[in-house]
């Protein structure tokens, strides 16, 4: 009982930090905070196909730029768009773009899922960028109005106030943040984790696994459209670079970083960039060589990543490994030459 | 002794394949190693020859001790090995198959009796003709003997078989039999795994016969023969 | 040969050209995924890092063939390095851990090119014995192209060579269908990968250098590149030269001859044709990895 | 009646021919072991039945329906169970989430986005039941790669019927098992398989002869013999077959 006690207090201490949070460390830092919970969502996102159902793609960018871009035209070209409908755009936005790739995508496994993504991300990066009509190309769509948080007679709270839009988008992310969690605690999250660990298995369970990847695919797309989606808002512009390879990578290796095999890893990974942003920034502007240094020093000494730190220090394995192992994941696809001979070690 | 093996233990992963395993063979002698399937007779071969690291015991090849050696350090050695399901490069011609076996291309100069292209066409005729075509292309017999023919190039002191009837017709085995026992003649010593009683009684002087990831007994042709039992339990059905 | 004709010929010779230099990057990509599994992300970082470093000899030594030579030799030795000290470590994790290892290994590389040469854009001049132009049947065509044309040939023409005419590329054909099996006959498998992944990387590097004088040297050279390089792999079939060559002369063909009419649609062209490719063999044309 | 009969299968590999027209027919209720050589298609055979692969030609019957290429998840559904003679489990769930994916394949309950999964009160009951049937109940909550490799093996035999089907098909249950180990696996078989119907691929005669009601003998991709295992011990051709005795 003692966990449960200790649970909830961590939770409740959680949410009265991030009620009190602009206040303690002001408007800057406010920014910055909502900043890490789109990219802390967006990674999660990405997560819940990598870690939880194995399946590694190199362009989710276009889902997270799929969802921006929805949300902007929809502010530009619907008069007095309400600020959820806009939001919704962009979910619906992602998860269509998801369901059209995902008669293709749900037969692929391995590099060829790798492969294709990151084809597709370069095709819509182009699109975005040539289709200038709708896209407004290089320089993107900027200045959309930001409707209010309206609800007729009850209230209606100006979103421009940074502060203001900072507890929209903590409420919007943190919500969704809470629903891919619980998702992975559903039978459905039994049955994704099942087909990272070994699909063949699965099959002969007596589940459709293709349906089940398209399933997760569409999900997972949706959660990476929402974080666009407000990354949109909190910007009030939308451009090309949002879908570049660049922003493909970077769920990837806050992935990584944070420690792929658990639902929080990625979230401290998206913290940790942020703090390594935030301090680099100040001395040179080679932010990205700092990234680099680190995804080299994590992946070669402790591949586990941040919460297989955690768990060795609190003493017990995190994530799904106990015993043996780094908190890395040894799926089928994941060991090289992935033929019979690994399956005998794997064993 | 030319090989010696001394209590080896393999592991997949948490399954003891191999528990103590211990074997010897001469300069020029053939030794086989029986059992049925699932016993670990093909896992003691990559244990020899380095595909799978034993966790621990000694492997003497002429009193060096080569456990744990990557496999081109034990091969290069002297060791040739005919792996199951012989494993020929299927994108590669018959001539390219056999060239691979030369062992770092120093052919043994000196070496009077050294295996050429040409004595292994001599032992395996059928391989002459089909020289050009692609190892793919090969049937189930001429791929054992392209097999075969590979390791030989590379002049090994003992050769490490591993089950070179399985999946042939009965005429095969029989052929396949008759080129061991003239590689035998010329000096080469053999450690030949086979499931086939007549086939290995008819090749080794010495026979080990394992049970579940140990021996079960050792001996002469003679020997075995004495003891029905033996067969029984451990080989037939 | 009147200006029409003329006016295609041209864009048909600049398609080549781009097409060769888009084959030797992707000859070195597919060179090194078909021998090891590994789609190296950094691969056009290396061919980037080729350009600075031709950049770096032609300031020192004023000489453009001496860079020829240096500058891939110098990107292979670096690509030595990364195979031997961090993706030969990893190994053992497998793919997930070896693809990550070498996004951070392309970060850096951009980066650190960014820290020693600027971020501007630095001028190299076509050797004088290559510059200005050639006749061909009466129409004007810079001769420095036709160089670069006739390089990759040679240098294809020398991989080819040493792939299917000696005991070299025999060994590295028989380790990318079984490793395990040309190990167990002598043959030092991991010195092999290292090699391989150096020959992959010189590759990249000759076209950093090749590419240099046309499009100056910038840090943008690798993502440019980048995209068109990995489309060419991926649709060329993983690990099949053949595929990767076709396609590659295919993608410069487009690229030139797109601008050229539907100037609007030509970078989604190349798009277009792979998605039509991979909807119905998502292996690749001549792919047969997975 | 034969609640799995097999009519003139053929199956090759791009013209490799493994399988010549083989007519398998197992009763309901009965155990019934396939044994040959190496090489001689059995596990071809399995795969064929099982959906793996679509036979080359003939005809595969199912409780009297014919279900000739059916995907596995399709025969799972109609109730057929299956395990691998390579250990396929899930190898970083717990011994307790990998039998629970049966009870909830069982159960039907696949797109359920609503319920946790661990307040599912009665799927825990039934799965902690299975598990303490194959006393695994101990190793309840480690994840299956750190099991010892008996358990481990018993854990996929226990996973092939957690779906409770009518039909269990187990290809070398006691492969690389130790003595001992093997032993425990033969009596958890016969205590699983009570009142349902076996199919088993075994190398190991002793566990043939212990568990088998009926034997069917398959060589070079033909069936040799098929009967009682008194009657096929004695046959000739079989004995010839194992001892490679066929004259050359």
């Amino acid at each position: 009982m003692m966990n449960r006690t200790i649970k909830r207090i961590a939770w409740g201490v959680m949410l009265l930090a991030l009620v009190l949070y602009p206040w303690l460390f002001g408007i800057y830092y406010t920014n910055v905070f909502v900043t890490f919970a789109i990219f802390a969502l967006y990674a999660v996102s990405y997560n819940l196909l990598l870690g939880f159902t194995g399946l590694f793609s190199f362009g989710h960018a276009m889902f997270f730029g799929a969802g921006a871009y929805a949300t902007a035209l929809a502010l530009t070209h619907i008069e007095g768009c309400p600020l959820l409908v806009a939001l919704l755009f962009g979910f619906f936005g992602s998860v269509v773009l998801a369901l059209l790739l995902s008669p293709i995508v749900a037969r692929l496994a391995h590099s060829a899922f790798a492969m294709l993504h990151l084809a597709f991300g370069m095709l819509m990066y182009t699109l975005a960028l040539k289709l200038r009509g709708i896209t407004g190309g290089e320089d993107g769509i900027g200045g959309f109005p930001i409707p209010p948080f309206h609800i007729p007679g009850v209230v209606s709270v100006d979103m421009t106030d940074p502060l203001n839009f900072y507890y929209f988008a903590i409420a919007v992310l943190g919500g969704s943040l809470w629903l891919a969690w619980y998702l992975t605690k559903t039978p459905f999250g039994q049955i994704i984790v099942s087909v990272r660990d070994n699909d063949k298995r699965v099959d002969y369970m007596g589940f459709k696994v293709p349906q089940t990847k398209a399933v997760i695919y569409a999900l997972s797309c949706g959660f990476a459209g929402i974080a666009g989606s407000v990354y949109a808002m909190f910007q009030d512009l939308i451009s090309a670079a949002a879908l570049g390879i660049g922003h493909s990578f970077a769920p990837i290796v806050m992935t990584m970083v944070g420690g792929v095999a658990s639902f929080a890893g990625p979230i401290w990974g998206a913290a940790i960039f942020a703090m390594i942003e935030e301090l680099t920034s100040r001395y040179t502007e080679r932010v990205l060589l700092v990234e680099g240094l680190v995804l080299i020093i994590v992946v070669m000494f402790f591949p586990g990543g941040f919460m297989y730190l955690v768990g060795l220090i609190k003493g017990k394995w995190l994530g799904f490994i106990r015993g043996k192992g780094f908190g890395v994941i040894t799926g089928q696809w994941f060991t090289k030459r992935s033929g019979k001979k690994a399956t005998e070690d794997d064993s | 002794m030319l090989l010696e093996v001394k209590d080896l233990n393999t592991y997949y992963g948490y399954s003891h394949v191999l528990q103590g395993m211990s074997l010897a063979v001469d300069q020029g002698e053939c030794v086989a190693l029986l059992g049925r399937n699932g016993m670990g007779k093909s896992t003691t071969l990559k244990s020899i020859v380095g595909l799978v690291k034993p966790r621990s015991g000694a492997l003497l090849y002429k009193g060096e001790d080569v456990a744990g050696y990557p496999p081109y350090k034990v091969v290069n050695a002297g060791i040739g090995y005919v792996p199951e399901e012989r494993r020929i490069f299927p994108t590669l011609t018959v001539l390219e198959n056999l060239t691979m076996g030369i062992k770092g291309g120093t052919r043994d100069k000196g070496n009077p009796n050294a295996w050429t292209m040409d004595r292994v066409f001599e032992h395996f005729p059928a391989l002459k003709e089909r020289q050009g075509s692609k190892g793919a292309l090969l049937s189930g017999g001429e791929q054992q003997m392209l097999a075969i023919g590979r390791s030989l190039m590379g002049n090994p002191e003992v050769l490490l078989v591993d089950e070179p009837t399985e999946g042939l017709a009965p005429l095969l085995v029989w052929e396949v039999r008759d080129m061991l026992e003239n590689i035998k003649k010329t000096g080469v010593a053999i450690l030949l795994v086979e499931h086939n009683l007549k086939v290995a009684m008819s090749l080794a002087q010495r026979i080990y016969v394992m049970k579940k990831a140990e021996m079960a007994f050792a001996g002469t042709v003679e020997e075995l023969d004495a003891r029905p039992d033996i067969r029984e339990k451990y080989l037939e059905v | 040969m009147d200006a029409t004709t003329a006016m295609y010929v041209a864009q048909g010779i600049h398609g080549l050209a781009y097409g060769m230099i888009l084959f030797l990057v992707a000859s070195g990509l597919t060179l090194i995924f078909g021998m090891m599994g590994i789609l190296n992300i950094a691969h056009t970082a290396f061919f980037m890092l080729s350009a600075y470093f031709c950049y770096q000899v032609v300031v020192w030594t004023g000489s453009f063939w001496l860079a020829l030579l240096v500058a891939p030799i110098a990107t292979a030795l670096v690509g030595v390095l990364v195979e031997r000290f961090l993706l030969r470590k990893i190994h053992a994790l497998g793919l997930l851990y070896e693809l990550t290892l070498t996004v951070g290994v392309m970060f850096v590389i951009m980066e650190a090119v960014k820290v020693f040469w600027g971020t501007e854009n630095l001028p190299l001049l076509v050797p004088p014995l290559l510059q200005g132009l050639v006749d061909i049947g009466g129409m004007e065509y810079p001769l420095y192209r036709l160089f670069i044309i006739g390089l990759s040939f040679l240098i294809l023409g020398f991989l080819a060579f040493i792939l299917y005419k000696t005991r070299l590329g025999m060994i590295v054909r028989a380790a990318v269908a079984d490793p395990d099996m040309v190990n167990a006959l002598g043959i030092n498998v991991p010195f092999l990968f290292m090699f391989v992944f150096g020959v992959g990387t010189w590759l990249a590097g000759v076209a950093g250098v090749a590419i240099a004088p046309i499009l100056t040297v910038f840090p943008g050279l690798a993502d440019q590149m980048g995209m068109d390089a990995f489309i060419v792999v991926i649709v060329g079939g993983f690990g099949s030269l053949g595929g990767a060559f076709m396609v590659a002369v295919i993608s410069g063909l487009l690229s030139s001859y797109g601008v050229q009419f539907v100037s609007q649609l030509a970078p989604v062209l190349m798009f277009m044709f792979m998605a039509v490719v991979l909807a119905i063999k998502p292996t690749g044309f001549f792919g047969e990895r997975e | 009646m034969n609640i799995l009969e097999t009519k003139g299968l053929y199956h090759d590999f791009n013209r490799l021919e493994v399988l010549f027209d083989v007519n398998l027919q197992v009763k309901k209720g009965e155990r019934h072991a396939i044994i040959g050589p190496n090489g001689a298609g059995k596990t071809t055979l399995f795969n064929v039945i099982t959906g793996t692969y679509k036979p080359s030609r003939g005809t595969v019957f199912f409780k009297g329906k014919e279900v000739t290429g059916a995907k596995p998840h399709h025969m799972v559904r109609l109730g057929m169970g299956r395990s691998f003679q390579i250990t396929s489990t899930f190898s970083r769930l717990t011994a307790f989430q990998n039998i629970r994916m049966g009870v909830l394949s069982r159960r039907g309950i696949r797109f359920n986005f609503f319920h946790k999964v661990d307040t599912m009160g009665d799927v825990t009951q039934e799965t902690d039941e299975i598990l303490k049937r194959i006393n695994l109940h101990g190793e309840r909550d480690m994840p299956a790669n750190t099991l010892s490799y008996g358990k481990h093996r018993s854990l996929e035999i226990s996973m092939a019927l957690a779906t409770d089907p009518d039909v269990v098909m187990l290809d070398e249950p006691t492969a690389g098992m130790s003595k001992d180990e093997t032993r425990y696996a033969i009596e958890l078989i016969r205590r699983l398989t009570e009142g349902k119907t076996a199919v088993i691929i075994e190398h190991d005669m002793d566990v043939v002869f212990s568990l088998a009601d009926r034997i069917t003998v398959l060589h070079l991709g033909e069936i040799l013999a098929s009967g009682p295992p008194d009657k096929i011990r004695e046959n000739k051709a079989v004995k010839d077959a194992y001892l490679g005795e066929m004259e050359g």
